[in-house]
């Protein structure tokens, strides 16, 4: 009874919409991976011929290979930070049950809404560049932006996840059962959150990874991240470019493929990870 | 000694007066259910008995012990919550066997006991399921199980079947009783639901606005409701606005009525509760006391007892019969029916 | 009971954490608050002096002007479109509870993890950029770059709102009542569906309005929009990039504002709104 | 004409046959109650009649018209959720009123109306609230109001008190069934629930894996089960688990005893339903037929009756007895019942 031919007209009207959207993702992806294979690609709508060159000259140049490193560093230590902040700071928001509390989180949640990445670069840029002492060109401070910038991303499902095992009975449970807090949260709170937390470390990772404008700020030519190295790549040659994004691309995908499969051992689905605790 | 002991217990959450100097008493191995409606104080009762919440003044004893310095933990109460509070990441054996491997208990004595008490919650083939995958009779079976374990000195339940099926509720329920009466534990019940409380338990505690109203027995509770907010509360009662005239005359509607102690009670209005099954039919030419004759308006089958709406003069009140006989009555009909001057109480009109 | 001595370490933890956050965030946009009033800011910790004359040049100059009135122009039209793609799109999913759609609608929330913007706009350079004809450079190419980027942080607070509702049930019950879909759409769905569309709106909002890697990348210098321009104004004077950056918090914050005055006319909370229909 | 009527219908969702083959007739203003545990396809069912569901095969007709073709907006179906799936954005008002605006009615007949139906559900003091700030059982009395708002040929109900408390569902069920009698319009209920089934219909339909197991009147269901599923479905019974001798003799572990109609049985083996009320005391020296004599195991108390459990030989049976007697029976004691050979009913052991 229900696909009328009005909602016939609409769910197609869905579906061309997601088309869409991959076609606008999908296409240009794959143009780039033609092109790092490429031989020339210039005044043509394809690349023409077939090479490795690109991919050889990326991974003999010291300057890229130094900065993935420096970018899987920077994302790695990101990611591990927001856990450690974030873990204590919903575990007070959800337990305590306080209104001042709830109102600092929402603040924290709504910071990268209202303070755009170029606005808090440019501040950090004015708060740490003294006169005979700068932090500014380091990668630590980058890190630290990175942890500030991400962190409502990882705040997010952990709470929604605390929500979801309602931590807080769950804690009362084992009370009475004798266990103290390190045993709690040993075998009780760390194993039921991590859904939470892996989306929150995997979000805050690609999110650090592929940030490029808060590292294109901050950093200096000794401490570049793999997004800023990648955007000077284009000066180079377009084959070039291309095989660089795709180095961008691939360890994107292995990361979501890891925190997939480490997951997997936690038995976890797909979507409780992508999707952390809650909804 | 006691099992567990309240002396004027208090506790305001704000301005909102939660518990108002609660006195209770519960004898070892005593099953005691605290009813009322939500929002009562039975809940934060319990949990001050637990250890969640601190009494504002008054002072909680557990086998005669004070536990107010006592943390949640060094209580050892056993607790099962209403949502169950399984541990989602462990399986039902593991489940059961937290509290005692808490205690570092040796491996094997750990095995042998959660298996003895998986099996006395009927769930031994249950053993290494994920709790996530049992039913929600099973998981508070496991939660039971797991209350149980580290032997409490008391258990306290938390509205445990409300969130449960109506057949499993009924189950569930015997079974608690059992499991209780053969271990012998000292036993909280916290239910809003009054057949529960009355199934169960061997003494009820029925409370409203932070106070303990009325406590006794099911039995006393239920036939000699003190006020007419337990007698509306725990059972159907027909209400009855009468007249008590000197001398200890009784009348309803200008009807004559005789009722036991009448005649010790200060003339003026009171309020005559009779429970329906104690309204008996008789026959026609019957000469018993206080007998009310109307008509039946209509019938309700409840199972082993129809329930029957009986219009006395302007007034309808209801009547439970047993479903005992083949014939039923229909609406219209007329039925006549008495009370013993023993089955009536008189409660003021406030 | 609960505060344990334990316990305490661990909430102070939390706090200070909440604490160290502000520090990072506020500071640096006090001094740039303090550096777009101050004359000068030349190796000296504060700036020196009080002047409007930075806010006066900024607002006297076309070039900035103009850009912010296209930012807004981009970022409204991005809200728009998204909530016209996404509220079928979401429908679907919901209504239809099919595997497959289940799926796509897994793969698009992921993309923006998966693929970094710069990879995007490198992408989308290549694709667009065809001999003889060209879409880079212009704003319509930002604009679906945009929408395409922000998509998810759109579709994930609507689809949380409809399942918070139970959409199917309320659609059965409309429909059992004799309303046809465009009645049930318009009167039900919609009013129902205000807090994951503002929330949305907010969010893919704030983020176009700040983003600038794809930004820089994709428009040309008739066509770039505020967060590009701002960034050259580094370039001119620290004062005046000062007051640029302060420009763009203003609006922001006004934006927030606006969206949450606009939920209190439908009664919604504060709550509501920044964190969707959902959690 | 018959309100509703179900004709050979059968629905499979994928392998799993939800309905199969599916004859059922609903007298117009009937109230009928669908009883079944969870899975037996009685929300199918529903879902069939109301339209969102299209059966495989078979014929479903409403008022005699068969309703294959028309949309669930055109069947004028009033529909009762679980979850009461009022409309958030609206008040009370607004949600009752929601049908007859689609209809274009005049505002004015809109108000009188709508004011009319809150009336009816008691909630005229509710018109311009919120239905989130409405208790449970006042948002499903808006959506009762407001599946009648239609004047629907059909009332469905799909569990609709089973999220509500023991004392809500209780009040809600009397008057579900006092607006369905006044408005005379033809229902179908759908509950797990026995208690809520026998109480609430006029007769009902008693399903198990897509199919009518038993269809009749509560007190024909309750007291004549066709199956032993039914007998243990319906209400609490016992089974005694007898043989049947050539010539009509019953003997339950050699004790012999009389049931109507077991003379024209096949001999063998066979089952003996009593339920627990059609047990009466009987005393020491009474001469009546099918005596049994046991032991007081435990009592349970349940507001107007209680339920005894009685140990005769080394099987236990149950005994229901009316709350009108002021002493008690306690563990231990002895106790004579007995039943008459029209209260038994033997079903073929499986």
């Amino acid at each position: 009874m229900k696909p009328s031919g009005r909602d016939l007209v609409q769910r197609a009207l869905g579906f061309a919409c997601f088309c869409l959207y991959f076609a606008y993702v999908l296409v240009p992806i794959l143009l780039l991976l033609a092109g790092s294979f490429g031989e020339r690609w210039f005044s043509t709508l394809l690349p023409e011929g077939f090479t490795l060159k690109w991919y050889w000259d990326l991974f003999t140049n010291p300057m890229y290979t130094k900065a993935i490193g420096r970018s899987l560093l920077v994302a790695g230590l990101t990611a591990l930070i927001n856990a450690a902040v974030a873990i204590p700071a919903v575990y007070a928001v959800h337990t305590l049950n306080l209104r001042w509390l709830r109102n600092l989180y929402d603040s924290v949640i709504l910071l990268p809404i209202a303070v755009p990445p170029i606005v808090m670069g440019l501040g950090l840029i004015q708060s740490f560049n003294w006169p005979g002492f700068s932090l500014v060109g380091t990668w630590q401070l980058l890190l630290g932006a990175h942890v500030v910038y991400t962190l409502p991303f990882t705040l997010r499902p952990l709470l929604a996840n605390l929500e979801m095992i309602q931590w807080n009975v769950l804690e009362e449970a084992g009370l009475s059962l004798g266990a103290g807090m390190p045993f709690l949260f040993r075998r009780v709170l760390v194993p039921n959150l991590m859904p939470g937390i892996l989306s929150g470390a995997l979000m805050t990772f690609a999110m650090s990874l592929g940030e490029f404008q808060l590292a294109v700020m901050l950093t200096s030519s000794n401490s570049q991240t793999y997004p800023v190295v990648l955007y000077q790549a284009f000066y180079v040659s377009t084959g070039f470019a291309c095989s660089a994004t795709m180095v961008l691309i691939v360890t994107s995908l292995f990361t979501l493929m890891g925190v997939l499969f480490l997951g997997r051992l936690f038995g976890m689905g797909k979507a409780q990870i992508l999707f952390g605790g809650g909804s | 000694m006691s099992g567990v002991e309240l002396r004027n217990v208090t506790k305001a959450f704000g301005k909102a007066v939660a518990v108002r100097n609660l006195d209770l008493t519960v004898g070892k191995g005593e099953f005691l259910a605290l009813l009322g409606p939500s929002g009562c104080g039975k809940t934060t009762t319990l949990r001050m008995i637990a250890g969640f919440t601190r009494p504002d003044s008054g002072e909680i004893l557990i086998d005669g012990q004070p536990v107010s310095s006592l943390s949640v933990r060094e209580r050892r109460v056993g607790i099962v919550f209403q949502s169950y509070a399984l541990f989602p990441n462990m399986t039902a054996f593991e489940n059961i066997a937290f509290g005692l491997r808490v205690r570092k208990l040796p491996e094997e004595e750990v095995r042998s006991r959660v298996f003895r008490l998986l099996e006395m919650v009927g769930l031994e083939d249950k053993a290494n399921a994920n709790c996530r995958q049992l039913s929600g009779g099973q998981q508070q079976r496991v939660a039971l199980a797991r209350a149980l374990a580290i032997e409490p000195r008391v258990l306290l339940l938390d509205e445990p079947l409300s969130a449960l099926d109506a057949k499993v509720r009924n189950s569930l329920r015997f079974e608690i009783k059992k499991i209780q009466r053969e271990s012998g534990i000292t036993t909280i019940y916290v239910t809003h639901d009054q057949e529960e409380a009355l199934s169960i338990s061997d003494r009820v505690a029925v409370m409203r606005s932070g106070q303990i109203e009325q406590a006794g027995t099911p039995w006393e509770v239920y036939a000699n409701p003190s006020s007419l907010f337990v007698a509306d509360f725990v059972g159907v009662s027909n209400f009855l606005d009468v007249e008590v005239k000197a001398g200890g005359t009784v009348f309803w509607n200008d009807r004559p009525l005789e009722v036991e102690g009448a005649g010790s009670l200060a003339p003026g209005p009171w309020r005559l509760v009779i429970r329906p099954e104690r309204l008996l039919p008789v026959p026609k030419d019957a000469q018993e006391k206080n007998i009310l004759e109307g008509t039946v308006a209509g019938r309700v089958f409840l199972g082993p007892i129809q329930r029957v709406a009986l219009d006395v003069g302007k007034e309808r009140i209801l009547v439970d019969l047993l479903n005992t006989e083949k014939g039923h009555l229909s609406p219209g009909e007329p039925l006549r029916v008495s009370f013993s001057p023993g089955d009536g109480r008189l409660i003021r009109r406030s």
